[in-house]
């Protein structure tokens, strides 16, 4: 097999891939006399076109990802994307206007926004939402940032935040970048946060509390409304993590729990791709209490178009420049637009269907810690395995790219240990379950006949296990020249 | 259409392997009471013919493409090679997460790691990190990790810094007690020398500087640094046209100890405003301060180079309120984007482009300061971006252009108020000659 | 740019290795007085952003999108679902050639059996091949193979076959001794079954027949097939508009022997043309003389399912002057894309595509031949296309309307001098009831 | 691994990846009264859109292509396929248009078609180009028909064809479908035309020589010009099939060697991509006294713009619907427009150097049977592996498979037995190409060392060697619904 060298080891005077037309203005010379010109990008690459495009194919299948099989990475919602919200997000429309632009110029765009705007609190039982946020962390500090400015301007921002301890690392640190200390909320035997740990921490000092609904267990906060209850008394908000929204769309709205913030992630509940990384886009709703604190611009309705509102004294400024990820928000309009009320209903009802299905298909060969009901996902945790025959997570996942098919998240949430934390979402088909299991379950019986094939897995993958402790012991970032 | 992949009799059998009888029933650990118990009130759903329809009359409704535009500030048409956009658009790039596991993710890991390196060619610094939210965001993430490295707690932030790069500043630092303050521009157009000195002090932990700064002018980034340097003080650098670094010397060479900013301009369509692309990148002992992810080379059990992500305790998930951020997903497949952008102009590539900017852009500032009443506003160098001074209120005149289909620049007047009758044009090496001179006999009979 | 992957270094390194002195050299095997001592007289290169312009213009230049068109005639504007465009652009199946390694070519290789078997459903026949140039080169294959399966050297084509089809019948069997005879239409606008039988005798091999026709009338295929086996002449029954197969009984259901036709319908734009995809069925018993590529099943030394070409020893390549067709490259990526298309809508979709049409059609019909003047020219019953008869010439008609932004259909008076009113008009999925209304007013104000 | 199975064996009903919107005039029934009409399609499939994006995903990673890697297959030209034709290909103008359409509605239509007919007349140094056929056999049809019309109407369209033995088999299937008697022409021991047998076989009733050039060995036909002299002498024309142009342009052209008609491939020499096998095209272009038997419709100047000319009395007629392959025919355009005379001309330079290096890098392992000078392509054979180690071009060409590289054409040309013919084409780089000199010689070695392996090669296909007997001696060309 060809192994793609780095573009940097092929690369060759002589050859190019790219050309620009003749420059058509007089050239002149010394435009920038006096400054330091570089004359030459030391190393910078030089290749021709067909290199290119074989060096991302060849690199390109080197990657797992949705269109090929099953991603069953909790918290993630590794949903399908559907391929008319790529198409019709490339409108050239759309992507060449400029963010700058007169307001009458780009009235389509603004008409996004607002749709967008309008579904999503609509969805989430919100007053308002704003789009700013690239993803869901900023979308994290930009609602825990509009809830200090509203408590500032009662006088006092307060001290703390309480987060679970089954809560994602973007919690912790949101709240801290906005200048708060964390206090942890202990999760019941349920793995649904203490009510009683809760009341004793909730105090006239606590900002808010930080919770994700359903949790990361994938159960539903059965008492919300309690936890609203508490936290409200004390003056406090209730913050709402709302990455796991594809377990109720259409079922029940934060909004209507108590929540008064939330955060959404578009590239999760709204099928917005990946991207192996991002971009996504984290959107924050609020009650209307907290509307005058959200970022600036605002979208808003002027005569018979819209317009941009930039003059709102109490907002916390800008988290991002002009509007957020924009062409992401459009892809989540065109699905909003596709699904409708009722497919938006039957996306939460079949990703709580494929989850309970795998959870019945597979808790006799895993240790579920928790029993109890959950929605959208499962946590497993490698226990059985571990307690008598060694074997970790890390080997079950492992062994599963042997498989074919994508492990699940790993050793989150930190209240399971071991965790193997499975969310299937709604668009799997039944093979792809079926596949998965049956690959779950023979990897439970290696477990048992043959665990060093699971502890050296995986074994037919383009690089077996990798060595993580020496990239970090001693870090090579990029590369260097071997030349020079 | 909702995307669903089950049969009917797939439903029912999935059920009764469960052990429920309906759907409804797994809902039942949920209040009642909470449940709603209407239709959810958003538009019925679209069919894909529909849909299409729907999204180009959306789209129509932008008529922005039709005129024959100037605008920069911080966001730049420039060409994008065919590659990007076929290559960019694989199922293995668009549809995968973040490559927690790096078995099956080598194709992203191997291009981060490929863009990291780009990264530091371009900047001359040792690391970069695997991109940020947006230039914004990155500006406001170099100030967080300065004051991190030296635990001073005032800035000083240049005011030639793109505007909604400062608000970002002053959104992200507002409840650390930072303070922030601004040092002026002179009538070059650059950031006042003599005032950054002067507000420079032991409680200073670094000044931000953009270079080629807002109004397109290129900053002298080596004094900047000599004088931050004097004081203890980190000099953060942001580029916000990256095209510009094809020429200019790097900031690495100078010094700078952050160079953060905004890559859109490698491949990244204007599309409103994002998704974008910021990136930062630093000296190698500020490592372990550094924001975002990191991917780095490593060996396989059987001796292979592989990459993975590393040194993740920096960051949330392993270090939850204390991380050097709580930046998690970021803008990977911008990345990617920038990446083949960059790869396919190559060396050679990327400094023509460059060069015609600069080229360009001389040529429109001289033929517009021709037009009676125009002028240059600063006397500074610039890139591809400059402000011309007009003998009236900016906005009027750039209406009168509008009508005639052409958007002369951005009035600076919203945001600096002092500069009522200028405006910031920029030229990219996608302005033919032509558009160039139409602008020019616009701007005449508009002011005649 | 000649997309040349050699650095200088590779060059000079290589003629070293060759062992030749320069290029140059290579061409030593030329006569010298066959080179050519100038340049070639072609447009000088341009690069990637120029092409785009000038192709820009180009495109541009073609204004007919513009318009709202009735036109037809055997091309079609359907719906085409994002997942033809997006998966057909994979280099994975653009770039490859025909499947000659099958253990490297299994994608394109199951798609060709899946696209056979599809097929088969819709056209009742037990075999097809992988696909042939166009509905027109199928036709035109279809009566070559008629002639081969039982060496009789007269064909029956009916009039209201597609003129292009019998154009390139005409061309392809000219220097092979076979007669061709054509065979009218009556008032229904459907062949003459009385014509047909009075033709028929025992030097014809068979009869070419179009359903729906050219003017968009379903024809009686079982009458037609029936009484060519009564001559023991073989029925080949033509397709241009393929989604009719999505509601109309299939042609094998009533005994066709050879099926042929044009897919673009399934999932090919317009495109000025081509390329469109011709497809081919017939009886299991007349598997040998079928033309083209098949695709068939079989196992690995592994026992694995896995797919080949197949019964080549019809083809080119192995019989050379004696095989059943010079076809060779095929429209492979064309019918990739029908596969998509067809999978994509699936049974219900297709279907309901088809019963779209058919009841838009009809409502067409009905409202246009509301205006004065205007009447139904044939009284079958028809799919998705129709002959309206005008007061005047159509011609005229077609160009009074095309002044108001509508393309009217087809003057059929080139093709049928007879029908010298008439226009030949189609409705699809794709034109809104809003659409025919505006239609309907303009010939309305037309024809005052 | 997943195996795809095949959509048919994925179908249920309740699935769907599509719908349209509601029909919008009123409905009536009964408007196929009489007719029979389809209640259902049998078997039809049935899935939804992750399924089917799934099923075509997987697919396509079962294909190997020109953007992963080398692909040598000789007289196929498989070189890149630039990403920009692709795109300026599919603009709106383009494919929306419609070939009934009025003239002066596609003008750019008509433009293109013109651009290309006088480029390609420039460049093959002919007087008229038709673009109707739609591949390389199609434009050898045409090319005889205009052949046999023109001599028709000197009142003799005579009865035979020559060949030489080493023509590609449409050439004399193509003949035979002009009613065309194929008589073949010895090659000599140079590998090129015998011109002793061909004087002896050119007679007054030899309509033409179907000749290659430079012919399938590789190898220019150096007495071209003595060729066509013979030919013509006796009345006869002289056709050449352009699939190797991709050898000589730039550097001469067929009409100043005496070539007639020939015809060339836009979908080899003209880069526009093989798409699996098609489409191509296949243009004809011919001499002066020629063209007018050219298909119709002829485009045409007509004013300022383009019109097409349908009254051409002498036309052998039409040979495809409308005006051939257009869209394949815009690619070529934009190729042709982006190199430009030297470009073009580099195409055929380095398609020829880089022939020549692996010919040269080879030359030790692999007996070549012609040893005279090649251009573009080269053919070996597997007669030092057969005579030594019973290794046959198969097992050579199956274990390439291994190495991730495609084998090249095999057992064409027939006057080589077990032929390996490697045609590199411009576009591979340095790395590639010695990739694939590397796999060779490793291959002739472990013929030395194990020819087993090779004879059970490929051992990491996704499948391995195929029986094709079986699939000829047993037909199975479809899914049948085993429960039917
Ligand atoms: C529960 C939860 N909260 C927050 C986040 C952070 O979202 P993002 O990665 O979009 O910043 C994640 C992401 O995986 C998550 O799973
Ligand atoms: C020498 C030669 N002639 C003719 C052809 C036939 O061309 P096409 O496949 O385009 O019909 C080929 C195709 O491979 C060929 O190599």
């Amino acid at each position: 097999m060809i192994r793609e060298p780095l573009i940097f080891e092929i690369s060759d005077k002589g050859k190019r891939a790219f050309a620009l037309p003749k420059l058509d203005v007089p050239e002149k010379k010394d435009l920038l006399a006096g400054l330091a010109v570089r004359s030459e990008i030391r190393d910078f690459p030089q290749a021709s076109e067909v290199e290119i495009v074989r060096h991302f194919t060849r690199l390109s299948q080197q990657n797992y990802c949705v269109d090929l099989g099953f991603y069953p990475l909790g918290s993630c919602t590794m949903k399908y994307n559907p391929k008319i919200n790529e198409k019709v997000a490339v409108h050239p429309g759309f992507i060449q206007s400029h963010p700058l632009a007169p307001e009458d110029l780009v009235q389509g765009n603004l008409e996004v926004l607002k749709l967008v705007e309008d579904a999503l609190s609509e969805i989430a039982g919100m007053d308002a939402f704003t789009l700013q946020p690239s993803a869901g962390a900023q979308g994290e500090l930009t609602g825990m940032m509009v809830i200090r400015a509203c408590l500032e301007d009662r006088g006092d921002p307060r001290k703390f935040v309480l987060i679970p301890d089954s809560a994602h690392g973007t919690n912790p640190s949101s709240a801290h970048l906005c200048g708060y200390t964390v206090q942890e909320v202990r999760s019941n035997e349920n793995g649904t946060v203490d009510l009683e740990d809760l009341a004793k921490r909730m105090t006239g000092d606590v900002a808010a509390l930080m919770v994700t609904n359903p949790n990361t267990l994938g159960v539903f906060e059965y008492d919300i409304k309690k936890i609203a209850d508490i936290v409200h008394a004390k003056g406090g908000f209730l913050y709402m993590d709302g990455a796991n929204m594809n377990a109720l769309t259409g079922i029940c709205r934060p909004g209507d729990m108590g929540v008064d913030v939330i955060h959404i992630n578009l590239h999760k509940t709204f099928s917005t791709p990946h991207g192996g990384g991002g971009p996504g886009s984290g959107p924050v709703g609020v009650k209307k209490v907290l509307e005058p604190y959200l970022p600036v611009p605002r979208v808003v309705r002027k005569g018979s178009g819209f317009g941009l509102e930039f003059d709102r004294p109490k907002s916390i400024g800008r988290v991002h420049s002009f509007y957020g990820n924009f062409l992401v928000i459009v892809k989540a309009l065109a699905y909003i637009q596709t699904l409708g009320p009722d497919g938006l209903k039957e996306i939460a009802e079949i990703a709580v269907l494929n989850a309970n299905y795998i959870r019945r298909s597979l808790d006799k060969d895993y240790h579920l810690k928790y029993t109890t009901p959950t929605l959208h996902e499962c946590v497993f945790s490698d226990k059985f395995q571990k307690d008598a025959h060694g074997v970790t997570n890390l080997d079950i996942a492992k062994r599963l790219i042997d498989y074919g098919v994508h492990p699940p998240t790993m050793s989150f949430p930190l209240i399971v240990h071991g965790a193997l934390m499975i969310e299937p979402t709604e668009t799997e088909s039944r093979r792809d379950l079926d596949f998965f299991i049956e690959a779950m379950t023979k990897i439970a019986q290696e477990a048992k006949d043959d665990p060093a094939v699971l502890k050296a897995a995986p074994h037919h993958s383009y690089v077996r296990r990798l060595d993580e402790t020496a990239a970090a012991r001693n870090p090579v970032l990029k590369w260097e020249n071997p030349g020079s | 259409m909702s995307y669903i992949a089950l049969s009917d009799k797939d439903k029912k059998e999935m059920l009764e392997r469960i052990g429920v009888a309906s759907i409804e029933e797994l809902y039942g650990c949920l209040p009642d009471e909470l449940k709603l118990r209407r239709r959810l009130r958003v538009p019925e759903a679209k069919s894909e013919p529909e849909l299409e329809r729907s999204f180009d009359a959306l789209a129509a409704r932008n008529t922005y493409p039709r005129f024959l535009s100037f605008l920069g500030a911080g966001v730049y048409r420039h060409f994008i090679p065919a590659t990007v956009d076929y290559l960019s658009a694989r199922s293995e790039f668009v549809t995968p997460y973040t490559p927690y596991q790096p078995e099956v993710s080598q194709g992203t890991l191997q291009i981060i790691f490929e863009y990291q390196t780009l990264v530091c060619q371009l900047t001359g610094m040792d690391i970069s990190n695997a991109s940020l939210y947006d230039g914004a965001m990155a500006a406001a993430e170099g100030v967080l990790m300065a004051q991190r490295l030296n635990s001073r707690n005032k800035v000083l932030v240049a005011r030639s810094l793109h505007p909604q790069y400062r608000e970002t500043i002053k959104t992200y630092t507002r409840n650390l007690g930072l303070v922030i303050e601004e040092v002026g521009f002179g009538d070059c157009g650059g950031l006042k020398s003599a005032e950054l000195e002067a507000k420079l002090g032991p409680d200073v932990c670094g000044i931000i500087v953009q270079s080629p700064n807002f109004f397109g002018v290129v900053e002298d980034v080596a004094k900047v640094v000599d004088i931050a340097h004097r004081h203890q003080a980190l000099a953060i650098v942001a580029v916000a046209e990256a095209v510009s670094l094809g020429i200019l010397e790097s900031p690495g060479r100078f010094g700078a100890d952050i160079v953060c900013g905004e890559a859109q301009s490698f491949g990244l369509a204007p599309g409103f405003g994002g998704p974008f692309l910021g990136f930062m990148a630093c000296k190698k002992e500020h490592l372990r301060q550094l924001p975002g992810r990191l991917t780095g080379q490593t060996k396989d059990v059987d001796g292979r180079r592989g990459f993975v992500l590393t040194l993740s305790t920096r960051e949330q998930h392993i270090r939850r309120e204390k991380a050097t951020s709580n930046i998690c997903t970021n803008q990977a497949w911008c990345a990617l984007r920038a990446t083949i952008f960059l790869e396919t102009l190559g060396h050679d590539g990327l400094r023509e482009m460059a060069v015609q900017n600069l080229q360009k852009a001389a040529y429109a500032a001289e033929t517009l300061a021709k037009v009676k009443g125009v002028r240059l506003k600063f006397s500074g160098r610039f890139f591809n971006e400059f402000v011309l001074e007009l003998p009236k209120n900016a906005q009027a005149v750039l209406d009168a252009l509008k009508a005639k289909g052409l958007l002369g620049g951005l009035a600076l007047e919203r945001y600096y108020p002092e500069l009522r009758q200028d405006v910031l044009l920029n030229v990219t090496e996608a302005h033919p000659k032509d558009d160039i001179d139409k602008l020019a006999v616009a701007l005449r009979e508009v002011l005649r």
